[in-house]
């Protein structure tokens, strides 16, 4: 669902873990170039089996290929495409996501975690558009979509939209709003796992927009 | 299938608008993008700012814009070369401004706004007039002068190749400025001297990334400007 | 003439003493100078300050060095990876010293080091607790976060080909630190597949300039980390 | 002379006009590589008439060559390397040199001069060495060693070494120290062109050290 909001021709760049599948599940006839923070441009599927090569991997450190027309560069370099805005589109896990758009998924800030942050701090303040894909609760049972985040922050205000396996919902400046919800689900469904007020903004036609 | 290819220079330069801020690649006449230049003559924009690090010479290229009044300021380190008549004489009447700046200070705050630095300390320039009014501040005890990005609308780069996701490679110190305005600006347009499909160019061979760049169009044999002012042409 | 090959990854980081801050390049296993890592270890400097991405995995490499007890501090951007147990055991003992830095910082701040620049505002952390004591300031109506270069005594990086001058060219994604490492470092000591004489690289293809390269050892079947992890290895 | 006190090995870049010379007159045995500050590292010498190209150029806009071992690269990155300390020479004209370092090289601050600066005020910065050659006075027979400049600065107690027709001196906190005189003129000699005080710091051998 994510993949199909994203316009053909776009410049992605996709997390580590689940936002990794977004590139299988691109649309036909549309065109996307993902970026990989430590150094490729022109991100192609994982290679066959044999054919991996240590030193062609993504940010999540798994091997992989690169498409024709692809390009390398050092990290600097890399970073300054992150950014400068110039690429459009990051599809990242979370947390915990604000009605507002902070993002919270590097650290859960307690004091014998190890702090890892990697480059998330710089594609949420760099990237044009922060899509967050993330299952709607903890395995827990704990809302991740909350008034405020309670862990670390990764940025302030730069999530614009979530997809969960209950709904599609963008953060705004007045709070959550959903935009579609799962099959056979209520918002009043979707309400209860969700920490923060939720307004409808689902279309007429029930999709996306 | 993403495709920067565009037919012509007229039309890569088409939507370049009265009082754009235009950075415009080249040393001299290396890296100059002079079908690019004209095609903005044509094109007729006025009231432009150039980022470029000289003037250009004789009347064509560069200094054919500068000379046709389309030009309202330039942002420069070397505004006078040999064979540089136009800007000086333009300068003196009051008819265009001129922002000066250290060359390494330009390449670096045009880096700086195409990486998303909107600001750095420099020690270039600290204790002269260039530096007059701008904050100095002292890190390890010396001192440094704060310089601000530099961005733009457009950004007319030539290169050697390209392919059509906007990938290039330069031809030796004709590099120059053309990476970075790639990335300081809004549109980078380049003309390139061979253009090819994706794959044309070695993955580890790119200079700049195809992400950098919004319009490719195809001058196989670009003039050579040092020639032109030689003949005496002008453009148009 | 100018050479500088030396003849061992020993020979290459005999003058690293106790105490000095070492930048070693690499991403996870790809890019990281393995053998140069490992002749440090002999070499037995203590007190050191690492200023690299990741903390190395298994007990090879850089976790064999922060095993060894030679590693006071590490600055870093993600100092927990798959089969990374040596930094988080040392960590939560107190036995070792953590500066977190986001990636793209980490990479400014190092290019920065290299480029004369002693600090720059970067959007990256800002209202973020990586950002709290430093100087918050408004550019366009947004906030960035200052912050400042960084620079090494050494640098380790690992090239894939280079010549007698220094020059370098990498392998695919093992770009990564190696090129702004060279640059941020007082001594820039290689470790490269292939090795040979001036003109042994396309000057167009040139990654790194060899005016940032202090040595160059040749490694032409370097380890593979993630197959000595697998096998269990423990060095030394 | 200048030449002759770059130590073997050294990265140095030579300004416009005059300082270009000190490329011929490397001495046998020594291996200097010269850098050009508009993207290329290992310049060789001029090009055979006829094989110029108009993209391969210094500083001064001339045509160049490049040794076996140099390597081509952007403004930004060849600034990187001026303004990161990894030039160790840099020979420069000047208009004006103060007894303490003080370059002037750029502009005579005249009103209707057009300003150009070029890379001179990053080269001073930067470069580790700065040697200035020059005459040592103006035309007018004016001096251009001088207690304090006139003109607009380049740099501010940045020359180590000044090499002219008359002297070489070295600017120091002190003032400026002569190293050697040409031949037949006494330090006396050398004052009465010079604008600032002249100590004698001549080795016995009379040689530069």
């Amino acid at each position: 669902m994510a993949a199909a909001d994203i316009p053909d021709g776009s410049y992605v760049n996709l997390g580590i873990g689940i936002p990794e599948l977004v590139a299988r599940s691109v649309p036909a006839g549309r065109q996307l170039i993902f970026h990989t923070e430590n150094g490729l441009l022109g991100v192609g599927p994982p290679p066959a089996e044999g054919n991996e090569d240590p030193e062609l991997i993504n940010a999540g450190k798994k091997p992989v290929t690169a498409i024709p027309g692809a390009a390398y560069f050092h990290h600097a370099d890399s970073f300054a495409m992150i950014r400068g805005g110039h690429i459009d589109v990051c599809v990242l896990g979370a947390m915990q996501v604000s009605e507002t758009g902070d993002l919270a998924n590097w650290s859960t800030g307690e004091p014998d975690a190890i702090p890892a942050v990697g480059g998330a701090m710089d594609l949420v303040a760099g990237v044009k558009t922060i899509l967050v894909l993330t299952e709607h609760t903890t395995r827990d049972g704990e809302p991740k979509l909350l008034r405020t985040c309670t862990f670390p922050l990764t940025g302030v205000g730069v999530v614009s939209r979530v997809y969960t396996n209950l709904a599609v919902a963008d953060a705004t400046p007045r709070g959550f709003v959903a935009r579609a919800l799962a099959p056979g689900l209520s918002l009043a469904d979707v309400q209860r796992w969700t920490g923060a007020p939720l307004a409808d903004g689902r279309s007429t036609t029930g999709r996306a927009p | 299938m993403i495709d920067k290819r565009v037919g012509s220079p007229a039309a890569a330069v088409a939507d370049i608008r009265d009082g754009a801020t235009v950075m415009i690649g080249g040393f001299g006449e290396a890296g100059s993008p002079i079908e690019l230049i004209h095609a903005l003559i044509d094109r007729g924009a006025r009231g432009l700012t150039v980022i470029s690090n000289n003037t250009g010479s004789g009347r064509v290229g560069l200094a054919a814009l500068i000379a046709a009044g389309r030009v309202a300021r330039v942002v420069c380190s070397y505004p006078r070369t040999a064979n540089s008549t136009v800007f000086p004489a333009l300068y003196r009447s009051g008819g265009i401004a001129l922002e000066l700046v250290p060359q390494g200070t330009l390449a670096e705050r045009i880096r700086a706004g195409g990486a998303g630095i909107p600001a750095f300390f420099t020690p270039s320039g600290v204790g002269t007039v260039l530096a007059e009014g701008k904050e100095v501040r002292e890190f390890g005890g010396r001192r440094y002068v704060l310089e601000h990005a530099l961005r733009a609308d457009f950004a007319l780069v030539r290169a050697d190749r390209a392919d059509a996701y906007g990938n290039l490679t330069f031809s030796k110190t004709a590099r120059n400025f053309g990476p970075i305005m790639c990335m300081a600006a809004a549109c980078a347009v380049v003309q390139a001297r061979d253009v090819g499909d994706p794959g044309h160019i070695d993955p580890e061979a790119v200079v700049t990334p195809g992400v950098f760049v919004r319009r490719v169009v195809q001058v196989a044999r670009p003039a050579q400007e040092s020639r032109l002012v030689r003949e005496g042409a002008v453009y148009p």
